[in-house]
Formats: structure tokens, sequence, C-alpha cells
């Protein structure tokens, strides 16, 4: 039996000591729960999108040399926002001890190295720009309403498909002429159970289809590319035998046509670095009003709740971006 | 849905099935669905007049619409408004589930409504007082159980069935495990979605079934056989449908066969359907069975009908299909477009 | 005792600041309110249009044409007076986004929430004050840019509440507006989505505030275990907004970014193809659209149902004179339903094309949340069982919560059985099922809280006999509105078809529709009765007093309508919220020591 | 427990209960509203009101980044940029007799056409239109069903008087076809030529393209198939349909002589400029008797008329358009027997020959065989995309047959002009290029040199 009747009269436990400084906390703890739902949302889709076309050892996802990814800028960026979240924190402790000019310039320091990290990022945005690495932009929408097919039929997507065919025939060369009875086999196979086993593999069928295409159309990879390219495994697949290097070629006439997913790429690094951004200017902001306050001697300790939030949320924004670095510049 | 003297034809069963004797209608909905809400909302009207001397008439607005659905139900399941006439073996495992979450949920339902109407007609508690209950452990544990159980039987008895519906297919939807030809069928067709219509395509039985009918599925060849808006197949054939789309959504709904798959932009989706029975009776007429999509496609989403046809056996198939091939293929205008043909409407004006 | 809004009890604002820009949760809840009521007309006509075209889907609509202002623009008189099926796109989209986000959520957690939380629990006011205020005024935005976009180039938003890519987000080459894709993922789209943004900002506010409240601001001796069921109600519905809302903006981001910056993140490899039109290659993928979707959509369907459930776990004891039956397993089998509603979204994609293994995952998850709300029906049942019911309009829809509840519920199984849904996924029976959970569950505890605390909010009482009239006609009709959306459903009507007559199959069905259609129009009409009563009984009103149900929780104990601070001591709890019937001198034994 | 709930005031509540009652009989008002007649007499056909193009000025190609199909009122104002004349109906209204003239237009058309819920052909004091129209299936009955079945299925793209502006046209690429100028694209009837150039040649189309349209759909564009449809309903359709584009295509001529000026009309008029009107319908008489027979005596007709002459020109032209119509079986264009044997698979020099062909004759338009087209201006001032070709999308057909009668008479209304074949067999270069245009999308089928040239090779 589960007893509502009388209850026992209200103890000290039970008799809640409001005070906004708790509250205020409170409600930006929640406010960073919430935050953390967003970021996770953003980089599940992000794993989410880049794990479902790229294999396991991350081919067919561009590579950061395709994408001028530059882990060591990513590298020093993330060192000024590491510092400057230090700087926060002794912006804090000073305030709490009553010093608020040490705090003005901590709080000052930190903003100056939260503008460089974003700074770094215009630097790069730039980057991205001048190689038109632009979500829309790479090689995969064309003007004039043209289909994915043009893009194997003309653009450089044809050399990089015969580069495949290498790849192909190491793969399932070998099989591929016996079954269909184009090379005689040392010991009398089975074409039929030979197959058979070549079916039951991913990999090999794909292959094993993408060299019938070629060999039907021998110089034709334009059809096969058009149906191959229909699934994304088989995307991953032809990636896997493709020459990296040679697409790479393309890289310095500043013009990145056909780079497979890099729109893909160039949607997932924008929003990622865009709303890491967004939240960094914030910050900026949020920092700014204390910092001018401390310039004009206005900053007392009162306002320490304020601060305290704010380093908070400052804090989580940093956090965001050591995950986000990682995933985006070294994975 | 048509009633002529006392007997009913009944459309949506096999056919139009005549029942004999006195119509199972208590009233005609075609005829009616204009007075009936008013009628209803008078009834509502008299319980809220008599509630206002004795209050306990509210049991009796509970009862009464308690009532009207079970009567619908009961009506809807005789005069054919139901599940459509089933056509594969998977469609009537599918009934059988429907029907045993039907008798389940409708024993719940009465008995949550009979306990409620009955608290409604009980007598005020003796002193005018009810007890202060604030729970019973037992009774709770109970309630607690007997639905987890059934809930629980529910979720196991319906397993085998759906493995069975999607994996017909093995791995279907992950590309990478795609088992190509492990389980032939005997026809193998693309379905795709547009804006809005369904584009056919058959692939052609001169040709060897192509080792991977994704890669087919995706190259279109000149031998294929192209239809719109109707999927063919015959009794007892297996039939693998690669169902893609070229712009949004859509989903492949067959009513007949408990079939529905949306069709996502960008994935080539295999799907197995296993026909039992033929739309085509033996004296040649034909009923309709239709395609419709079911997932919200544009403005025109309703306009996606299509036809299935079921032919008695893969003679018939062939038949429409060479058919189909021929007029395909067409040389020269074919007799049947030359001269003009008589409109059969005009004969009787 | 200091308070964090002790400087507020004495001061009288001046009239923006009370009415418009007020920070009592009071005002803020009652403009919540009002809102709500008036989207709710909005919505209802919405609805009524869509039922006019699917009963009579080749006539013509008449005199409505030229009734109605603005409808000239989507059924110009030489179409011969019939809606273009674009527009029944429009209706439908419009009607689920109006009703799902600006009447049930606010009315709900917006109205309710903010005038109940701090009353029930003996707070002042809500923790955020300002930002309560914010969360209101953010719903304007939201309001206006919903009703806006049926006025922009290519009207409202048509694709759905659910707003698939590619149909909704398919951004084709500059200039290309003029194709199907552009004109459902046109501006009016954009609209939809800025508006969401702008509701889902204002819900986190809220839930953000409410959290803090319930667990800063209770009275003394008001222990988590002694509040009452609305409260846990809200404050477990503020955790699941919290949670959910966030991924869901995430993806309002990114499909506003697929159509406005030509991101790829809901376009498929292939890109899409639109008559001559393409919109490109992409590499991402529609489906993830869903799943993030869902993830909020599916815990949204408990938002809109938990609080209805809190409400009526308070009215049924109200007026059954007799505690609540099983407080403990109220509060856990809501607990369990949100947690569990997290890991269910997966039931509204059986058929999208999803990998099936993962369907008897979520299948297995669906079919146990049905057991808490088994143990809630019961609970409720129990709790009428054997006592004196006062038939009130708040009881009378109290009870028809709880009957309809159970149809909402019983239906939702039919779903959860996987190959079953294969066949009446996207039906009518999808259409009536949601019905039965939001109209006749939630509408109903709806009008049964606002009968129930109008009192509390003006001070004056609604008129019974109406309200218990209104219910009679909604109750009855509201069946044979949704109750044969179930029969359709079973025969497989698809949902959203603008002519389903030009199917033989659901020809036979017509009469139904029709039948339906009639009884909406007719429902529709009932509820003016509830907004005459609301409105009127403002001025005519028969006066209350403090506690005139006679009612146990901390609210009643404030006078009627509360003044600014609510309490003039804070008041001390000594008991459950439910102690009613039993032996003693009074029939009810008021929360606090006092009594 | 307060008793508040059990007594509320009697007052109010019988006010309250009046309020119910009247919105209860406002409820049954809706719903009696609700059972009209499917097509209210209130519907009429519209008069034409957009712009009415003469393209023989027009700018055979549209200029890059020119605004896309489903924007048609954008286009035109280009072509008025560009001086093509574009004759706008609302201009009738600066005419002293132009508000005559439209109304007496607008009374043949109704009394010739009469509106969507009674549609007809030919008054039925007017044996001979009546006999004609019969001939054509035109008869009420016929259309009034195709009417009702019309303004199911295509009235929200087509539009009520056929204008191709129905509420779904403004969001479909191409834009649904306007029927009120008579001309058609994928039909099987050979131009005929007249004498004179006042009047634009146009086929007629038969009655089986119409069906084969309905039947089949156009693939590509937004024209579905009516397959599933009742035969009757179909056979009803196509005669709706005519008589859509018979009524628009009066009414176009009608407008047009209202309002073109060429030379010989603005020296008749200069002579007598009182009676412009009169000039004028005298005009379309004369162009009705001329596209008949040119050596009828327009003086003779004149005088024998004893009512409003701009009525007279109209019937007559309209007998004109119905026979027209009803001769367009004779007009069909028979195929020339394909040379190569049906049983055997199309030799491969067949094909090749076919490119050469296709070289000189297509590229143009067809750059990179369809892949990179240009858009081009149609004769209903829209725009176009000639067709990519390496796609096997076919509007008009994918029968050989139907590619045949592309080739062989072009789509004149979009200025796709008939393969011109003069040196050399016409049966083997028509076939040749036919062959060679259904190899086109599958790489497999066409010679390996050929394949390498259109599809890319293994080395570039």
């Amino acid at each position: 039996m589960i007893s509502h009747a009388e209850c026992p009269p209200p103890t000290e436990e039970t008799i809640p000591a409001p005070s906004s400084l708790a509250m205020g906390q409170m409600g930006m703890w929640l406010f960073l729960g919430t935050e953390v739902m967003f970021f996770t949302a953003l980089l599940a889709t992000y794993l989410i999108l880049r794990f479902s076309v790229a294999g396991p050892d991350g081919s067919g996802w561009p590579n950061p040399s395709q994408t001028h990814m530059n882990a060591w800028i990513g590298l020093g960026n993330t060192g000024l926002l590491l510092l400057s979240s230090v700087m926060v924190s002794l912006a804090v402790r000073a305030l709490g001890q009553g010093s608020d000019g040490s705090a003005t310039k901590a709080l000052w320091l930190a903003i100056a190295l939260g503008a460089g990290f974003l700074g770094v990022k215009a630097y790069e945005y730039h980057g991205k720009y001048e190689h038109r690495l632009l979500p829309g932009r790479i090689g995969e929408v064309f003007p004039e309403g043209s289909t994915i097919s043009r893009r194997y039929d003309e653009g450089p997507g044809l050399p990089w498909l015969e580069s495949i065919k290498p790849g192909l025939e190491a793969t399932v060369g070998h099989e591929y002429r016996l079954i269909l009875g184009k090379e005689k086999a040392a010991v009398p196979a089975n074409p039929a159970q030979m197959l058979d086993s070549v079916r039951r593999n991913p990999g090999k069928s794909m292959a094993y289809d993408l060299l019938l295409a070629l060999d039907k159309s021998e110089a034709t990879p334009s059809m096969a590319a058009r149906s191959v390219f229909q699934t994304s495994e088989s995307i991953r697949f032809a990636n896997q035998h493709a020459d990296k290097e040679d697409r790479h070629q393309e890289d310095d006439l500043k013009t990145p046509t056909a780079l497979p997913h890099g729109n893909l790429w160039a949607s997932c690094y924008f929003a990622l670095t865009g709303l890491h951004g967004v939240h960094l200017v914030i910050g900026l902001v949020v920092l700014g009003i204390p910092a001018t306050l401390g310039v004009v001697g206005r900053l007392r300790p009162d306002s320490l709740p304020y601060l305290t939030n704010a380093a908070l949320y400052w804090h989580f924004v940093d956090l965001v971006w050591i995950i986000i670095f990682p995933l985006l510049y070294l994975l | 849905m048509i009633t002529e003297g006392t007997s009913t034809k009944v459309s949506g069963l096999p056919g139009t099935v005549e029942i004999a004797g006195a119509p199972p209608y208590l009233f005609e909905w075609s005829e009616s669905a204009h007075w009936l809400p008013l009628a209803i909302t008078g009834l509502a009207l008299i319980a809220w007049i008599v509630s206002l001397r004795f209050k306990r008439a509210w049991a009796a607005l509970f009862g009464f619409t308690l009532a009207l659905m079970a009567l619908w139900t009961l009506q809807s399941a005789r005069s054919g408004l139901w599940l459509p006439e089933s056509a594969s073996l998977i469609a009537d495992e599918v009934d059988g589930l429907f029907h045993l979450v039907m008798a389940l949920t409708s024993i719940f339902y009465l008995l949550t409504q009979g306990v409620l109407i009955w608290t409604l007609l009980q007598p005020a508690p003796p002193g005018g007082r009810a007890a202060r209950v604030h729970g019973n452990h037992l009774l709770e544990l109970v309630w607690f159980t007997v639905p987890t159980g059934l809930l629980v039987y529910i979720a196991l008895v319906q397993l085998p069935t759906w493995a069975k519906m999607k994996g017909q297919v093995p791995g279907a939807y992950l590309a990478a495990g795609y088992q190509p030809a492990s389980d032939p069928a005997d026809l193998l067709l693309t379905v795709t979605g547009r804006q809005w219509e369904w584009r056919m395509r058959y692939h052609s039985p001169d040709q060897p079934m192509p080792v991977n009918p994704l890669f087919w599925a995706a190259t279109p060849a000149a031998e294929d056989i192209h239809a719109v808006n109707e999927l063919h197949a015959w009794q007892g054939a297996k039939v693998r449908m690669m169902l893609r789309t070229t712009d949004v959504i859509h989903s492949f709904f067959l009513p007949q066969f408990r079939f529905k798959q949306d069709m996502l932009p960008g994935k080539t989706i295999p799907a197995l359907l296993h026909t039992d029975r033929s739309n085509i009776e033996a004296d040649g007429t034909e009923r309709v069975w239709e395609i419709a999509c079911a997932e919200l496609c544009g403005g025109n989403h309703y306009r996606m009908r299509g036809k299935v046809v079921i032919h008695r056996d893969k003679k018939e198939f062939m038949d429409w299909l060479n058919r189909q091939k021929a007029s395909q293929s067409e040389r020269k205008e074919s007799a049947a477009a030359l001269p003009t043909p008589k409109p059969e409407a005009r004969e009787n004006q | 005792m200091s308070h964090p809004n002790a400087l507020h009890a004495g001061h009288h604002p001046g009239f923006v600041r009370t009415y418009i820009f007020s920070t009592d949760h009071k005002m803020i809840g009652l403009q919540y309110l009002f809102s709500s009521l008036f989207f709710l007309l909005v919505g209802g006509g919405l609805a009524l249009l869509v039922r006019l075209q699917v009963g009579y889907p080749n006539e013509s609509l008449g005199l409505l044409t030229r009734l109605i202002p603005g409808l000239a623009r989507h059924i110009p008189e030489s179409w011969g007076g019939r809606m273009s099926p674009e527009f029944y796109t429009m209706l439908f989209t419009m009607h689920a986004s109006v009703m799902i986000f600006l009447v049930i959520i606010p009315w709900l957690t917006g109205a309710f929430g903010n005038f109940l939380i701090p009353l029930m629990i003996g707070a002042r006011d809500m923790a955020f004050p300002v930002l309560n205020m914010l969360s209101y005024w953010f719903m304007w935005p939201a309001f206006g840019l919903l009703m806006a976009s049926f006025f922009v180039d290519g009207g409202a938003s048509g694709v759905g509440w659910t707003a698939y890519p590619t149909l909704s987000s398919a951004a084709l080459p500059d200039g290309t507006l003029a194709s199907p894709a552009a004109r459902h993922a046109g501006l009016g789209q954009t609209f939809w989505l800025c508006a969401l943004l702008f509701a889902g900002s204002s819900s986190l506010m809220g839930s953000i505030n409410y959290i803090t409240t319930v667990l800063h601001l209770r009275a003394p001796g008001m222990s988590l275990l002694r509040m009452p069921l609305t409260v846990w109600s809200l404050f477990i519905t503020a955790i699941l907004q919290a949670v959910a809302l966030p991924p869901l903006t995430v993806a309002l981001i990114m499909q506003l970014s697929d159509k406005v910056f030509g991101t790829v993140f809901f376009l498929p490899p292939g890109g899409a193809q639109f008559g001559a039109w393409s919109t490109g290659a992409g590499g991402g993928q529609p489906l993830l659209w869903q799943h993030l979707f869902w993830f909020y959509s599916h815990p949204a369907v408990y938002i809109m149902i938990l609080p209805a459930m809190g409400m009526v776990s308070d009215i049924l004891p109200v007026f059954a004179r007799k505690p609540l039956f099983g407080y403990r397993p109220m509060v856990y089998s809501m607990a369990s339903i949100a947690g569990l509603g997290f890991i269910v979204w997966g039931h509204h994609m059986f058929q999208s094309g999803m990998d099936p293994r993962l369907g008897t995952g979520f299948m297995l998850a669906t079919i146990l949340i049905a057991v808490p709300s088994a143990v809630k029906t019961f609970n409720w049942l129990a709790t009428l069982w054997g006592s004196d019911i006062r038939f009130s309009a708040a009881m009378l829809n109290a009870m028809g919560f709880v009957s309809m509840f159970v149809i909402g519920g019983l239906s939702g199984i039919f779903m959860a059985v996987t190959p079953v849904d294969v066949h009446i996924h996207d039906t009518y029976f999808i259409v009536g099922h949601i019905h039965y959970v939001l109209f006749l569950s939630s509408l109903f505890a709806l009008y049964g809280a606002t009968h129930f605390w109008y009192p509390k909010m003006f001070g004056r009482m609604m008129s019974e006999n109406v309200g218990r009239l209104h219910f009679a006609l909604t109750f009855v009709l509201a069946n044979c509105t949704f109750y044969p959306m179930h029969i359709l459903g079973i025969g497989g009507h698809p949902r959203r078809y603008y002519d389903p007559t030009l199917y033989e199959f659901l020809q036979p069905m017509q009469s139904l529709n029709r039948f339906m259609t009639i009884s909406a129009i007719l429902l529709g009409f009932a509820q003016l009765l509830f907004l005459a009563n609301f409105f009127l009984s403002l001025f005519l009103g028969k006066r209350a007093d403090a506690n005139p149900w006679g009612a146990n929780t901390l609210e009643w104990q404030a006078p009627s309508p509360p003044p600014h601070g609510n309490f003039a001591l804070p008041p001390v709890v000594v008991r459950g919220p439910y102690e009613y019937g039993g032996d003693g001198p009074q029939d009810h034994q008021p929360q606090t020591a006092s009594a | 427990m307060p008793s508040m709930i059990r007594n509320s005031t009697k007052a109010a509540d019988s006010l309250r209960g009046c309020l119910v009652a009247g919105l209860l009989c406002l409820g049954c008002m809706a719903l009696a509203g609700c059972g009209v007649t499917e097509i209210p007499d209130s519907v009429v056909y519209p008069l034409r009101s957009n712009a009415l193009v003469f393209l023989e000025k027009a700018p055979a190609t549209a200029p890059p980044g020119f605004p896309p199909p489903g924007k048609p009122e954008m286009s035109l104002d280009w072509l008025a940029e560009q001086q093509v004349p574009l004759f706008k109906p609302s201009d009738l209204d600066a005419k002293p007799w132009g508000p005559v003239w439209r109304e007496e237009l607008n009374s043949v058309l109704v009394r010739h056409f009469g509106s969507p819920g009674k549609p007809r052909v030919g008054a039925a004091d007017q044996p001979a239109l009546a006999t004609l129209a019969a001939e054509l299936f035109l008869s009420p009955a016929e259309l009034e069903r195709g009417s009702h079945q019309y303004r199911r299925s295509c009235l929200h793209c087509h539009g009520v008087a056929g204008e191709g502006a129905g509420a779904t046209s403004a969001w479909l690429n191409p834009l649904p076809r306007d029927f009120r100028q008579g001309e058609y694209k994928f039909i099987s009837t050979a131009e005929h030529k007249l004498k004179s150039g006042f009047q634009p040649l146009k086929a007629r189309p038969r009655r089986a393209d119409l069906l084969r349209t309905l039947h089949h759909g156009l693939e590509g564009t937004s024209m579905p198939s009516f397959a599933l449809l009742a035969e009757e309903d179909i056979q009803a359709l196509a005669s709706y349909t005519l008589h859509l584009a018979i009524r628009g295509e009066l009414e176009y001529w009608g407008l047009l002589y209202a309002l073109k000026e060429d030379a010989e009309t603005l020296r008749a008029i200069e002579k007598n400029p009182e009676k412009e009107a009169q000039v004028r319908a005298q005009r379309l008489i004369s162009g009705a008797l001329e596209w008949e027979d040119p050596e009828a005596d327009v003086e003779e007709f004149v005088a024998r008329e004893k009512g409003p002459l701009l009525t007279a020109g109209l019937e007559r032209l309209l007998e004109r358009l119905l026979r027209e119509y009803a001769t367009a079986d004779k007009n069909a264009m028979v195929p020339l027997a394909n040379p190569y044997p049906a049983d055997q698979p199309v030799p491969q020099t067949s094909i090749a020959n076919g490119l050469k062909i296709f070289q000189v004759q297509c590229v143009n338009c067809h750059a990179g065989y369809g892949r990179q087209s240009a858009l081009r201006f149609d004769n209903w001032g829209g725009v176009v995309r000639p067709a990519n070709l390496t796609i096997p999308v076919y509007k008009g057909g994918r029968r050989p047959v139907d590619l045949y009668y592309r080739v062989a008479r072009g789509i004149p209304p979009c200025g796709m002009p008939k393969a011109n074949l003069q040196d050399g067999d016409p049966a083997h270069q028509v076939w040749d290029l036919v062959h060679f245009l259904m190899a086109l999308p599958y790489p497999e089928s066409l010679p390996e040199t050929i394949r390498r040239q259109i599809h890319g090779g293994a080395k570039q």
C-alpha cells in the first residue's frame, strides 16, 4: 500500500532557501544543457552524414589537402580559446577577491583572444572562399539545370573513373575474367560457385558490376558512373580505388570541380564552425559588458553572479570547440 | 455502398458481392450523411436538457457515444468498409494481426468505458462522503502486469510477420549488405515516382537477369519495357520492385497487398511482392486494384493513381508485356490509331 | 523571509506594464490564453475548409469564397469556386502548425503553465519574470510569420507540418522559383521555418523558467511529492522541451540553410529533378530530417498531452470528492512516458526506408509506452469508482478526456504493430488517432481546465449550463467527426488527399467523408459556444469567491483573482493535494496548515 | 462543496440558449450552401486578356540568364523590349469601336460555345456548324461529359478556357499548354501550305494524336497519363479540348484582326477612317474566305450578309476551322517504310549515318546532343529548352514512329523545323536519324567510335 495519508510536518530540508544567485546559475546550467543538446544534434548530424558516405578508413570524404584544412591552424585556434578560458577564470577569481582592475584586464585579454580566434576563422573562411569551397559551389551544382550525369560525362570525373579501373581489376579482375570464361583457370573452377561468392561480398559485387559495365560499354565509364554513383556505398568503394593525388592536381586552378561530397563537406564545415562562431560572438558581447563596465570603473563585486554565468557560457563555447576541432580537422 | 431493394452490393470485397436478404445497414450513409449529424446533435441536446433535471443522464451521453462507435465499427465491417481484399500471403497475416489487436483493444475499451459509465450511474456513497482511499498496491500491480503481459505478447507475436515482410530482401536497406541474387525473383521492374505519376520500367525477359538489380535500376537499357501507372504481374509471381524517385518522397501504396514503402530521393529501395491472388475473374473482367501515393508529394499528391493487374498466369502476363513491347517499338502508326476511332459513348446518343 | 520578487509586491505599474509588457506570471498566462483562443478560431476555420474540400471535392465553395477575406486570392472565381490543390495543402499544413504551435502548446504550457505553477507551489512569481515576458513576446513573431506566409509569393507552406525534404527544402538554382519544388519550398516554407525557430526559442525560455521555478520557489513544506500533478506534468513537460527542442532547432537551421545558402544536408546524392529543373547533386540524406524532426515531434506529442493529464488528475478528485488514486504511480508513469518518449520516434518512420531492424527496436519501446498510459487510465477510473460525482462542466470535460484518451491510446497500439502499421501508416487512421489524442483529449482537458480555473483567473464563474451544453455537443460531434476516420484508414484512405473520389476504392467512403465534414462544421459552431461563454462570462459571470469548488491546492487559498505577489503570506504546506472525502469535519483538507 | 455549480443565473442562460439556437441555424445554412451543382452557372469562359504574340520577328534564342519557363509575364516583357509585336486585348478599349467589337465577339463565342456548365460547338440554329461538330464528336452531351471531367482532371493546370494558367500552372515547368491558339506540338499531320501569307500555317491534330497524349502523358513534363480514366471519359476529354481550342482560336483571330496593323489594313482604314471596325471585320472575312478559297469574292459575301459583319465573319471562320479539324485525318502523315528489316538489330552503319545527319541538321539547337541546349522562344511567347537527347525521356512518345514524326515534320510551334532531307533516299535518311536518336542514350548500342565521341573516351 502506497501511503499518502498524512505527510510529516515540514522539516528544514523540505523548506527551500531561494536565492537569486542559485536560481541564476541554475538557469544558466539549464540553458547550457539545452546547448549541449543543440551541439549534440549538430555533431551527430555531421558524423552521420560523414560516415554514411565515408568508409571506416575515412576514404570517400574529402581529405584535408583537398579542402585546405590545416590542423595546425585549428590547433592554434584551440590554444587561443583555451587561453581565453583561463583568462575568464582569472577574471572571475579576481572579481571574487574584489580586484576589479585585474578582472577587467583579464576580461579584455580573454576578449582579445576570442577575437583572435574569430580572426583566424575569418582567414580560414577566406581561403575556402578563394577555392570556392562553399556550399552549393563545389562542382556539384551546375547552371542550366544539368543533371548528375553531366558531372561524370564532362567533368574531371572521367579520369578519376578511369583510374578506378586498375583498382577494380585488382579486386575482382581475375575472378571476373574467370567467371566470364575469358581466362582459363589452372585448376578447373565452377563459375557459378565463384559468381555466388562474388555476390555475397558487397564490395566485390560492386566491383564486378562496374567492371561489367565498363566492359560492356568499353570506353563509356559515364554510364557506369551514372549508375554506380546512385549509391553512396559505391562512391565509397570507387573512392577507395581512386588515386587521390591525381584529383588533387586540380587545386592549382582554384577550381575544385567535381569533388565528391565536397558540397556536403562544406555544408558541415560551415554549419559547425559557423554556429560555433555565432556562439562565440554572443560570448564576446556577454564578456564585453563587464569588461566595458570595468573600464569605466563600475565593475562591482555584485556583478559576480553575472560574471560567473558569463564565464560558464564561455567555458562551454570553448568546450564545444574542443570537440569540434578533432572531429573536423583530425578525423 | 449501393442499396438496391433488399440486396446490397458491397464493394471492397472481391468483386461486387451481393448480400441477399435484408440490407445490412441500419441507416444508409450516402443518404444519411446530411441529416444524421443533425440528428445526433439533437440527441446530444436532449441529453443535455434531461441532465438539467437528472444528472445521471450524463451516463447516457457516454453510453450513447460508445454505442455509436460500436455500431459504426460493426456496420463498416459488415458492409465492406473494412480492410481491402487481401492479395498476398503476407496480407492475410497482417489482417490476422489487425484483428487480434482489434479484439484486444475492443475488450479494453469496453472495459474502461463500462467502468466509467458504471461509476456515473452509481448512487452517492453512504453519508455523501467517499472513502479517503489513496491507492491499492495489489490492484495497481494487477493493472500494471496485465497490460504489460498483453502488450509484450502483441510485441512478440508480430515479429515473424515483420521479418517476413522486410526480410524478404535481406539487408535491403543497407546498400552494403545487399545480396544481389540470393532470392531470385520472377520479374524485375523499377518503379520511379515523380510528380505526379509512377513510371514503371520492366526488365526485358529476353535479357538475362542482372547480377545486381540495384545497378540495373540505375541504368536504363534500350530493351526495357516502359509503362505508366500500371503494375502488371501474374498470380504467384515473385516481383522484385526497385523503388526510386526523381524528385521528392513518394510512398508506393498497394492496399490489397498491405504494401507501403516510401521512395527516398537518392536511394533505390528493393522490395519483393509475392502475389497470391489475381484480380481477373474467370470471365475476364477485372476487379480494380489501385496504387496510391501515401506520402505528401505536392499539390497533386492525390493524383498519383495507378492500377495493379495480377494476371491469372504467366502467359497472360507475357502477352501483355509483348503487346506493350510491340506498341513501344512501332515503326508505323498502328492500325488502331488510323483512322480516328469512334468513341463508344457516341453510339448511345 | 526574503523573496526575489518581494520588491514588486507594493508597486503599481502603468497600463503597458500591467497588460502588455507585464512580468507578472498571471498576466502572461492570460495573454497566452487569449492568444491561443484567437488562434483556435483561426486553426479551426482552416480545418473546416480542409473538411469542406474533402467532403465536397468537386463542388463549388460558393459564397464562402467571397465571405472569407483573403480566400479569393486562392479561390478565384475563374476556377468555378474550387480551391486549388496547392491551397489545400497549405490549409492542412497551416491547420496543423497553428493548432500545435499556436494553440495546444501555448494554451497548455504557456497559459496554464504560467498561471498555475507559481500559484500551485506557493510562489509569488516565476523565477525569471523578464525571461517569462520575453518568452511570450517571442511567440508573436511566430504568430505573425505563420499568418503572413499566406500572403507571400507562392502562399503559405504546403508541405505538411512534418516538412519532409526534398519537398520542403529543395533549393533550385537562382531564378528558378517557378517549379513545384520551389513553390513548396518557397518563401512560405522559409517563413514557417523561422516561425518555428521563434516558437521554439519561446518554449525553451519557458521551460528553463518552469524548471527553475519548480526546483527553487516551492513554498515551505511543498516537497516534490506533495506537488499537484499539474505542476508535476508541467515540470516534466518543461524537461522534455529543454531536451527535445534543441535538436529540432538544429534541424530547422539546417533546412533553412539548405534553402537559403545552398547547403545539402537533406538533399540526396543525385539531387532532385522537377520537370526540366535539377537541384544539382547533393550528398546529404532526406531521412536525416525525419530522424531529427521526430526526435522532437514525438516528445512534442507528450508535451501536448502530459499537462492535459496533469490537469485532469487535478480536476477529477475535486469533483469526485475523493483522493486521486495512486499519486505516486501517476508521477512515475508520467516520468516514464517522458523517458520512453525519447526512444520511440522511429515509429513514425517504419515505412520511410529506415533499416527494418531499427524498426523492431522502436516497436518494442512503443509497445512499452502503452503501459504507463494504461496505468494512468486505470488510476483515473479508480478515482471515480465509488465517488460522489459533481457533474460540473469542468468535470464532464475531464471525464471526456479520460474516456477519449483511451481510444487515442488504444488506436496507437495498431500503429505499434509494425506489419499493421504498414497498411494504416499515412492513412486517415493516423489522422483519427492524432485527433483523438490532441482534440478529444488535450482540448477536452483544456476546456475542463479553463472552466475549472476561470474563477481563479477572472474572479467570475463561467456559465455551467452553457458549459455542459458545449461539452455534450462537442463530445458527440467530435466523435462523429473523428471516429469514422479510423474506418476510412482501415479501408486504406490515404490522408492529405484533395479529391479522394478519384480512386475507385475510396468512392464508397465518400459518404462517410461527407458525414464527417458536416459533423465537423457543427462541431466548429459548437466551439463558438465555448468562446461566447468565455467572453460573456468576463462581464456577466457570477462573482466567485476564493475557493468556489472546495479544492485543496494552494491556488485556491489565494484570492480570486490573486493580487500581484499572489499570497499575502507565503503558505506553509502540510499535506498532499488530494485530501478529499473521508469522515473529517470537512470533505476536503487544503494543503496549507491554516485550514 | 458549494452549490454554485448547480445554480447559475437563469436569465443569462436563456440568453445564451438563444445564441446556441442561432448558431445551429447558421450551421444548417452553411450546409445548405454546400450542395450546389458541380459547375455553377456563374462560371463562364473568360475573354482572353493576355497578349497575343507574333513571333515572326522574335529572336530565336533567349539570352543566357533569361527568366526560366514558368514566368510567362517576364518573358513577354522581355519580348516587348525587343520590339516584338504584342497585341494586348486591353488596347481594344482605347478604340472607339473597341467595346462594341468585344461585345460582339463575346456574344458569338457564347452563342457558339456556351459555358463550362453547358458547352457546345455551333449554335443549334446553324445546321451546317452542327453537322460539322457532330462529325468531330463535339455533341453537347459529349462536351458536357468532357467538361465535368476537365474540371476534375485538367482545370487546375489548364484553366477554365484552356489558357494554360490554372492554379497549379504558376509552379510548373514547362508551363501547361495554352490551347487557345490552335497550335499543337506533338501531332502526326503534315503541314498544309496556303498561298496567302496572312495566316500562319497550322497543322490540325488528328483525334488519335490528342488521345495519344491523354493516354501516355508527356514524359518529362507535368502532363500525366490519363490512361486510367474510363475510355469514354478520355474521348470526352479529347472532344472538350478540341472545343476549347476552337473557341480559343476563334477568339484569337477575332482579337488579332481588331489589333493587327498590317499595311493592307492600314491602307483600307485610311480610305475610310470612320468605318475602321467595319474595315477590320471585312478583313477578317476576307481572311476567312481566302483561307478556304483564295479566289472567293469578299464583296459578294459582304453584300449578301444582313447582320453584323463581325459575327458573319467569325461564323464563317468557325465553319472553316471545323472543316480543317474534320479533314485532319486526310492530312495524316504516312511514315516512309523503314528500309531496315524489323526483326534484325539496327545496323551500325545506319546509326553512323544518322549521326552525320544530326551533325548537319540538329546540332545547332541540340548543342552537345542536347546537354547544352540554350533556351528558345515558342509561339506562345514562352521559352523552351531543346531536348537533352542523351536521356531516354521523350515528351512526344518513345515509339520509333513518334521520333519519326518529330524528325520528319518538326515541331513548328516552338521553332523546331523538320529535317531537311533533300539529297539522297529520304526513307534511309530519316530512319537513320531516328535510329541514331534511339541509340543515343544507350552507350552500349552505339558504335565504338561514336560512343567515344559522345560519351567520352578512355583517353581524352
